[in-house]
């Protein structure tokens, strides 16, 4: 047994010990332990370094709002930073370390900033480190070279590299009454509300239940408050419409009662059990919330505040009580309030010495007189400390005596020898999550605390988050919140718990600072001092938010819990104001820091799902190297053996224009477009009519947005008079189906339309080429497939290898061509089928690029033109605006930008140094390597020519459509690529569509 | 953020695609004037208060939703499918400014 | 009023700190100016500074609601960027980012403007084209910029997942080395303290309750802290412009009000010293020099003005953050905010003269705003005191969308959540 | 007749997998029904929409938001405002479904276009609470009714089938990713596929 630990009480189990390490040192604890908790009981008292003076720090808190004690905590290579180690429970394996400190804790070099002194006041980085106006450093280039220095020294702990593998997961809940907190008040709401049958989650940020009942030392109705809180959690473990859930700390509270929480389900654990997440992020969307959150105590701000051994004297408490160990053995107390009496008591009972009391009041109660005398101390009051003695490690306390009303100190100082301090500067309840939700706090002069106001329509408040100190009386509004929140009507109580001992008085004296010399700090861990909130002060900045980010105040990892009262008040004195005028502070999620991974939960690691086509395994079985689109899937080349991509995209598109090739169009977007009223829809959403168009054909169809501009193309097919097939690009599906379900829900809801994404219904082969209706003709049955049955945009029905199929004859490559539909889950047996048809004929499949190049030598735009920007008539789409009828766009399209000249319009380039041209690179008419200026446009996409035996482009050039036949150049500076280019038409290849037409 | 679909039910609003302004009204389909079509593509209120809204239940029914929410505090009103009367009747505030 | 120097600041601490001035005074407003800037952001606040400095008008205030810079030059994520596609905007921008580089001495305040690079990643072939698109296009305007290989990114950014196997693989990507990010709040302070310097009166807590009117023209406002006239009103209220046009009678503007959170991780060493963008998604993040990273991404996509986002965005941004860094699934988020922005229907700013006579509007930024700071002072001032645009902002007109003269850089069209 | 092929079939593993040492949470299959049809009916057509459904299947729908029903042979459910999702074992349900005529609404065949996974078990409404942000508690979701959702990009229809027992109709080309997300969130608690 350590010489901290005490042989019995608290909730660790001394049968059990477990080995950590921390900072490679090999120690041990036990079950139940926290890392703080254990490193204490081993007598460790330097846990960290600050922030910006890296001066030694121990343990302050106990739970959340720990602003010193920070660790990173290494899973293998995998490193978890700014972990406080009160939070960590210590498991066999644990491996810590300390941050911010080089070489090591107790000798840290940046410890120097300390000298730094007022130099390194508030906000002095943005009074200097500008330099020179002039010479080498102008600009920013001195700033830029102190800020590497800075940079160098900045942060707490290391993030790793190491990808984590750990699991993270998410949940989805519902309830009647989500109850945050699971102390007395807590416990007590969700009885009731769960005795009424209602469906309970109950909250507990701690690995055990119980809150404050865990380490009070208080008795309830006659048993002590742990055992009566384990009776009730046992109680509502049964109950079926009760969810307990532990080491849960809700963050974060939005709109309509959705909260968040994070579970760490493994943290305590050696490793998970097999498929158990990490940390299970809890969506929880409740009718009502209790709000039971308890409160934190704060410190006081007096030179030295920050030695180790400075302790909150709650927190020296629950180390006793909770976890049977001593913070120090000679214990001084310093407050300005009653509470810190029983927290004297409680070390005194664990075997403490305590030596002295110091309370700032000059008059206390009587039973803070009983309770002093009790615990043996010596008590002074109407003094203050003014200074803690020590190295890294504290030795004892100075005070003198001091005047409430004036705040002032007079001449009697005297020492007194300890080894920990115990503060107590009052109590701020934990209203975070009622701020979050939009309420406003109000100041309460009596308690010396913002109190949330009255409860607002989600949720309702009980106990200390009340600013109700008392445990019998927290157990009563936990009793009404219960009710309240269950919907019940309200009922007397019958009489208030017996808890013992009685309730203190829970006032503070209003005394936040003993000014004296020497650095007082507020903000812990960014080292904010007293001194810096007067310097802000001085300087203008007081509005509360103008301190915090002026002085950085309360931006720290323990987000300002302790100290942004303190900090408040001090400014308030300051100006001269009630704090109240001061402001308050809004909180934001989260209330304590969450992990990424938990945030990212089950999207972690696979961020976007893929949606694969039904031929998708057989591509990845010939070779095929894929190529992501939007969440597709899709073959970009089937490789051959020592292939490049130009060598694979060329051997495809030529082979395809010599006999055939078959490609994967299953991707494009389709629509089922239904109903007595489809046609009316598609004249109103295409610019060309469809209504005209007979059954058994199709038509190429363009779309422009409200505001004129194009927004996608595709063919729509008329399989009977109501009912049509809509195919919109890859790309575009999703926004095309909900453009239509608009207009038809919201601006048409008369027209007699219904559509559906049939997208997924259908697999689509495009088989085009010279020998297509050939290698068609020997596979399909149930059709002919000759000019007379299917002409250009002709649609039959037939089957291919005993699957159902609906060809239709369009043409992208502008070859003869046909696209191939069958029913998904056929999709490979008729894709097989037709390869096989086709392997006599020397058909190959192609992939996109080949695609992209045939469509390229046609002129054919894709998105990489239908930019959003491009007008129909840019694109020399303008035939197909009908005049016959007004469509979507129509009205805008003629807006004076959009027909002005200098417009980029769609032309081919071809290279004429016989090099590879390239998307993104622009064309000037003349070059300047070394200023490259004067862009008329960009290339959109290119390739090289197998038809051509060429490098063309296509490219959006301004008044393209002039420029044909003059030369101009790319410019492509970002490449390295400048050379000669002929502006051209971009109907490179059969203009006439001979070939296609057949 | 919770819908209230009137088919679906409550759902969390990652469901539902904004469509923005519900009091727009589209003039008339072969209507030349520019300076209402104008009004209608570019020109949006934008209230802090009440706004008339459309939503799309996306992820859920796909119905379109003419919703009724605070811009300021995100809640709720009214919630009702957007066929049913075309745009909703205008609830927005007045105008504050001086004569 | 005290220059700031490391030997100013040396002297201070040896008399403890407690002869500093504050930054700028807390006047009460006079009955009338020549100019009201309703606004003190960072964009009204620069205005103000170069009316007075540019134009010598320095009978201007400055009206904030609030405490000043509690709008969106104190909630966005600081970065400092020319990199657009479109002439007129990187033009714009390009003129801000030279204005940045020289402002730390303009204002005698360290606005901490750090030259740390911008990398937008590309995840296909398609993209890396359009980044060359824009690349290319920033060159032609004599604005650096860089195509950067997977293998120079894997070196700069440690921590990014470089593997083929990654969902979206990174193709390379489009580096402005130019780029970087500033202190947001240092802007605001130095800008309103350069202003105060030259007589600007900057009223903190003054909300603008209405406009004073004869006939169209507008001729002062009423505010919580009484009524005030001016010659001429300059609105630059971005994230407000609806409320506060509304008060003048115009009830529809180009313009939605949105809210875009962002978020701050705990403080970690610094590791990643470029300013990194995701190309498959809204997503981006850079480490401040406390350490912190500080990272965002796609807008809520309803119209707010509540400051306060909602859940599933932080999902979405959290996993796109590991789909970049699969590291950082331990570290933890620190603190996350909302601002509102002014999404226009083209995702370009407007600064012009009116909407009514008298008046003069900023607004339209977007999530963009930031970077904008000095030029849109700049130019809205010379708007403002010349009662024409200057030649860098003559495109950002009101009546660009009746006229269809849109700027879209993301070819989105009038559908405002998506720029 | 040419047989479907499953969009599964790569990442089918039958068997035990995950934590299932204490017995296995959930099972999960796919169903694979010869047909799946969507009924859509025009504005105030609804009700013979119904009667037609009953005349096709036998079964009798409740009027009301998402009310569904199921026999051995078919199932069906309301997933939206007059829209209806109806299987049937066998093959060829849509040239069968020409009770539902013009007047009263559409027709449209997705037996190839949605595929439908089975989850059951004990532990079933755990493991999709996990992907689906909707209440699976039996009051919520009573049995033999339907829902519309989305577990972020991929669209579901799901009917509960049974009180630990849901039908879940996804796109094809999602079918893939999200049965493996299926597998992922199922390990904690133990899984069989069958």
């Amino acid at each position: 047994m350590s010489p901290r630990r005490r042989p019995s009480g608290g909730r660790i189990d001394r049968l059990r010990t477990i080995r950590f390490t921390f900072d490679g040192t090999a120690f041990t604890g036990h079950q139940g332990d926290t890392l703080a908790s254990a490193l204490l009981a081993n007598g460790v008292s330097l846990f960290g370094r600050s922030f910006k003076y890296h001066r030694p720090r121990g343990l302050l808190t106990a739970g959340v709002d720990e602003p010193n004690a920070l660790v990173t905590v290494l899973r293998g290579d995998v490193r978890e930073p700014n972990i406080p180690a009160t939070m960590v429970e210590i498991h066999d394996g644990l491996v810590a370390v300390s941050q911010n400190r080089f070489p090591s804790l107790a000798y840290d070099v940046s410890a120097v900033n300390q000298l730094g002194g007022k130099v390194l006041s508030a906000g002095f980085y943005y009074k200097t480190f500008m330099g020179p106006v002039v010479g080498p450093l102008k600009g920013t280039r001195f700033w830029m070279l102190c800020e590497k220095i800075i940079r160098r020294a900045a942060g707490l702990g290391r993030a790793g590299h190491a990808p984590d593998t750990a699991r993270y997961e998410r949940m989805n809940a519902f309830c009647d009454v989500l109850v945050v907190g699971s102390g007395p008040a807590g416990l007590a709401a969700a009885r009731e509300a769960a005795a009424s049958g209602a469906n309970v989650i109950l909250a507990e940020l701690d690995p055990q239940f119980g809150g404050s009942a865990n380490w009070s030392g208080e008795t309830i109705d006659g048993e002590p408050a742990a055992a009566w809180a384990s009776d009730i959690v046992g109680e509502l473990r049964d109950q079926a419409n009760v969810r307990l859930l532990k080491r849960t700390t809700v963050w974060g509270y939005y709109d309509d009662n959705t909260l968040a929480a994070v579970e760490r389900v493994s943290d305590h654990k050696a490793s998970p059990a097999k498929g158990a997440p990490r940390h299970r992020h809890w969506t929880i969307r409740a009718g009502k919330v209790v709000l039971a959150t308890g409160a934190f105590e704060r410190p006081l701000v007096f030179p030295g505040n920050d030695r180790p051994g400075v302790v909150m004297a709650s927190a020296a408490q629950r180390y006793a009580n909770e976890f049977g160990v001593l913070p120090g053995d000679k214990v001084a107390v310093f407050t300005n309030n009653d509470s810190a009496y029983r927290s004297a008591v409680a070390l005194n009972n664990a075997g403490a010495t305590v030596a002295t009391i110091v309370d700032v009041r000059a008059e206390i109660s009587e039973e803070c007189h009983t309770l002093a005398r009790q615990c043996g101390a010596e008590l002074i009051v109407g003094h203050a400390v003014t200074a803690t003695e020590g190295g890294k490690k504290l030795t004892g306390i100075k005070l003198a005596p001091f005047t409430e009303a004036a705040g002032a100190l007079s001449s009697g100082a005297r020492s007194v020898e300890a080894d920990c301090l115990l503060m107590s500067g009052g109590w701020s309840p934990t209203i975070h999550l009622a701020s979050q939700a939009g309420a406003r706090p109000l100041w309460d002069a009596e308690l010396q605390a913002f109190l949330p106001p009255e409860a607002g329509k989600g949720w309702v408040g009980a106990g200390a988050f009340n600013g109700t100190f008392s445990t019998a009386q927290a157990i009563a509004e936990g009793f009404a919140a219960g009710r309240v929140a269950a919907d019940l009507a309200m009922v007397e109580i019958g009489t208030l718990p017996d808890v013992e001992p009685a309730a203190l008085d829970p006032r503070p004296a209003p005394v936040f600072e003993i000014r004296a010399k020497g650095k007082s700090f507020v903000d812990f861990q960014h080292d904010v001092t007293s001194d810096d909130v007067r310097l802000a002060h001085i300087e203008g900045f007081v509005s509360v938010e103008h301190l915090k980010r002026y002085t950085t105040l309360g931006m720290a990892t323990d987000q300002g819990k302790g100290s942004n009262v303190p900090g408040l008040a001090i400014m308030a004195e300051a100006l001269g104001k009630p704090i109240p005028e001061v402001g308050t502070t809004r909180f934001r999620p989260p209330y304590a820091p969450v992990s990424v991974g938990a945030l990212a939960a089950e999207r972690f690691g696979d961020l976007k799902p893929e949606r694969l086509t039904p031929m998708h395994d057989w591509h990845l079985d010939n070779e095929a190297t894929m190529y992501s689109a939007g969440l597709w899937f899709r073959p970009m080349i089937y490789g051959g053996p020592g292939e490049t991509i130009e060598q694979a995209y060329v051997r495809e598109a030529r082979v395809t224009r010599e006999t055939a090739g078959i490609v994967d169009v299953s991707t494009l977007g389709k629509i089922a477009v239904q109903g007595p009223d489809a046609a009316e829809l598609l004249d109103r959403a295409y610019s060309n009519v469809f209504s005209t168009l007979p059954v058994g054909k199709a038509r190429y169809g363009l779309m422009l947005r409200e505001d004129g501009l194009v927004f996608d193309d595709g063919t729509t097919w008329r399989l009977g008079d109501n009912d049509f097939l809509m195919t919109t690009t890859t790309a575009n599906a999703g926004k095309v189906m909900q453009h239509l379900e608009y207009f038809l829900d919201v601006v048409w809801p008369d027209l007699k339309v219904h559509l559906t994404s049939v997208t997924d219904q259908w697999a689509g082969a495009a088989i085009g080429g010279p020998k297509a209706r050939e290698i068609l003709a020997a596979c399909v049955t149930g059709t002919k497939v000759d000019n007379e049955a299917l002409p250009f945009m002709g649609i039959v029905h037939g089957e291919i290898a005993g699957a159902p199929v609906m060809i239709c004859r369009l043409s992208f490559s502008g070859e003869m061509a046909f696209e191939v539909y069958s029913g998904a889950g056929h999709g490979i047996h008729v894709w097989e089928a037709l390869i096989e048809a086709g392997q006599p004929f020397g058909m190959v499949p192609y992939g996109l690029e080949a695609l992209g190049t045939m469509r390229i030598e046609k002129g054919h735009v894709t998105g990489a033109e239908i930019d959003g920007r491009t007008s129909a008539r840019d694109l020399h789409l303008g035939w197909m605006l009908s005049r016959k009828k007004p469509f979507i766009g129509s009205a805008m399209m003629d807006r004076e930008g959009l027909v002005a000249s200098g417009r980029l319009e769609l032309v081919g380039l071809v290279s004429l140094d016989n090099r590879p041209l390239s998307g993104g690179a622009h064309i000037v008419e003349d070059v300047d390597m070394d200023n490259p200026h004067g862009s008329l446009g960009h290339i959109t996409a290119a390739c090289f020519s197998p038809a051509l035996e060429k490098y063309i482009a296509l490219a959006l050039v301004a008044d393209g459509k002039a420029r044909h036949g003059k030369r101009a150049h790319v410019s492509d500076p970002l490449r390295d690529r400048f050379g000669p280019v002929e502006i051209v038409s971009h109907h490179f290849f059969d203009p006439e569509g001979k070939r296609m037409h057949g | 953020m919770l819908i209230t679909c009137p088919y679906c039910g409550p759902r969390d609003v990652s469901e539902f695609a904004y469509q923005g302004d519900g009091n727009r009204s589209r003039p008339d389909p072969s209507s030349t004037d520019l300076a209402a079509w104008n009004a209608y593509v570019y020109d949006r209120l934008n209230p802090a208060g009440a706004h008339n809204e459309i939503w799309q239940h996306a992820g859920g029914c796909r119905a379109h939703l003419a919703v009724v929410r605070d811009t300021l505090s995100h809640e709720i009103s009214s919630v009702r499918f957007a066929r049913e009367k075309g745009a909703p009747a205008h609830g927005r505030r007045k105008s504050g400014a001086k004569p | 009023m005290a220059e700031y120097s490391a030997f100013s600041l040396l002297r201070n601490a040896l008399s403890g700190n407690r002869d500093w001035k504050p930054a700028w005074r807390k006047p009460s407003p006079k009955a009338s100016y020549d100019v009201v800037v309703i606004g003190g952001g960072g964009h009204g606040l620069s205005t103000a500074y170069y009316l007075a400095k540019e134009h010598g008008i320095t009978n201007v205030a400055v009206l904030e609601k609030g405490y000043l810079g509690s709008g969106n030059v104190g909630r966005n994520t600081t970065a400092v960027r020319s990199n657009y596609l479109l002439p007129q905007n990187t033009r714009f921008y390009e003129h801000s980012m030279k204005m940045w580089e020289n402002l730390s001495h303009e204002l005698n305040y360290n606005v901490m403007f750090s030259q740390r690079g911008v990398l937008n990643l590309a995840h296909t072939p398609g993209q890396l084209d359009d980044l060359a698109r824009k690349g290319n296009a920033m060159r032609h305007l004599g604005v650096d910029a860089d195509l950067m290989t997977p293998a120079q990114i894997g070196r700069r950014v440690p921590g990014l997942d470089m593997s083929q196997s990654a969902r979206f693989p990174i193709y390379g990507g489009l580096i402005q080395e130019s780029a970087g990010t500033a202190r947001h709040d240092a802007v605001a302070w130095g800008y309103a303290r350069g202003a105060d310097r030259r007589g600007v009166d900057i009223i903190e807590n003054c909300e603008v309750t209405g406009f004073l009117r004869d006939g169209d023209r507008v001729t002062g406002v009423t505010t919580s802290r009484g009524e005030i006239r001016a010659k001429k009103i300059a609105v630059a209220v971005a994230g407000s412009t609806g409320r506060v046009m509304q008060l003048a009678g115009i009830e529809r503007m180009p313009i939605e009000s949105h809210v875009l959170q962002a978020f701050v991780s705990e403080s970690l060493k610094p590791f990643l010293d470029t300013v990194v963008t995701f190309g498959m998604g809204h997503f981006y993040v850079g480490q401040s020099d406390k350490g912190g990273l500080i990272y965002g991404g796609d807008l809520d996509g309803y119209n707010s003005y509540a400051q306060r986002g909602s859940l599933p965005i932080v999902e979405e941004v959290m996993s796109e953050m590991l789909a970049l860094f699969p590291s950082l699934a331990t570290v933890r988020v620190l603190r996350s905010w909302g601002g509102v922005c002014d999404m226009s229907m083209d995702g370009s700013p407007i600064i012009a003269t009116g909407p009514l006579p008298g008046m003069y509007l900023n607004c339209g930024w977007c999530y963009g705003g930031f970077k904008a700071t000095p030029a849109s002072g700049f130019c809205f001032a010379h708007t403002i005191a010349r009662d024409a645009p200057h030649e860098l902002n003559a495109p950002f007109t009101l009546d660009r969308f009746s006229r269809g003269t849109v700027i879209d850089d993301k070819g989105q069209g009038p559908t405002p959540r998506m720029h | 007749m040419v047989e479907q092929l499953s969009p599964l079939a790569a990442v089918f593993r039958p068997g035990s997998h995950g934590n299932f040492v204490d017995g296995v949470g959930v099972t999960l299959s796919e169903m694979a029904p010869g047909s799946i049809v969507q009924l859509a009916a025009w504005p105030g057509e609804e009700k013979k929409l119904i009667a037609a459904i009953t005349s096709l299947t036998g079964l009798k729908l409740a009027d009301g938001a998402g009310a569904g029903a199921a026999s051995e042979r078919h199932t069906v459910f309301g997933f939206a405002p007059g829209k209806f999702l109806l299987t049937d074992t066998a093959e060829g349900l849509v040239s069968a479904a020409g009770v539902v005529t013009p007047a009263m609404g559409t027709i449209t065949d997705l037996s190839h276009g949605r595929t439908a996974i089975r989850v059951a078990g004990p532990r079933s409404e755990w493991v999709l609470a996990k992907l689906f942000a909707v209440d699976f508690s039996l009051v919520a979701f009573p049995q033999g009714s339907g829902i519309s959702t989305a577990h972020h990009d991929i669209f579901a229809q799901i009917q509960r089938s049974g009180p630990d027992r849901f039908d879940l109709y996804v796109f094809r080309s999602f079918a893939r990713s999200f049965w493996k997300m299926l597998c992922h969130a199922s390990d904690e608690v133990g899984y069989e596929v069958r």
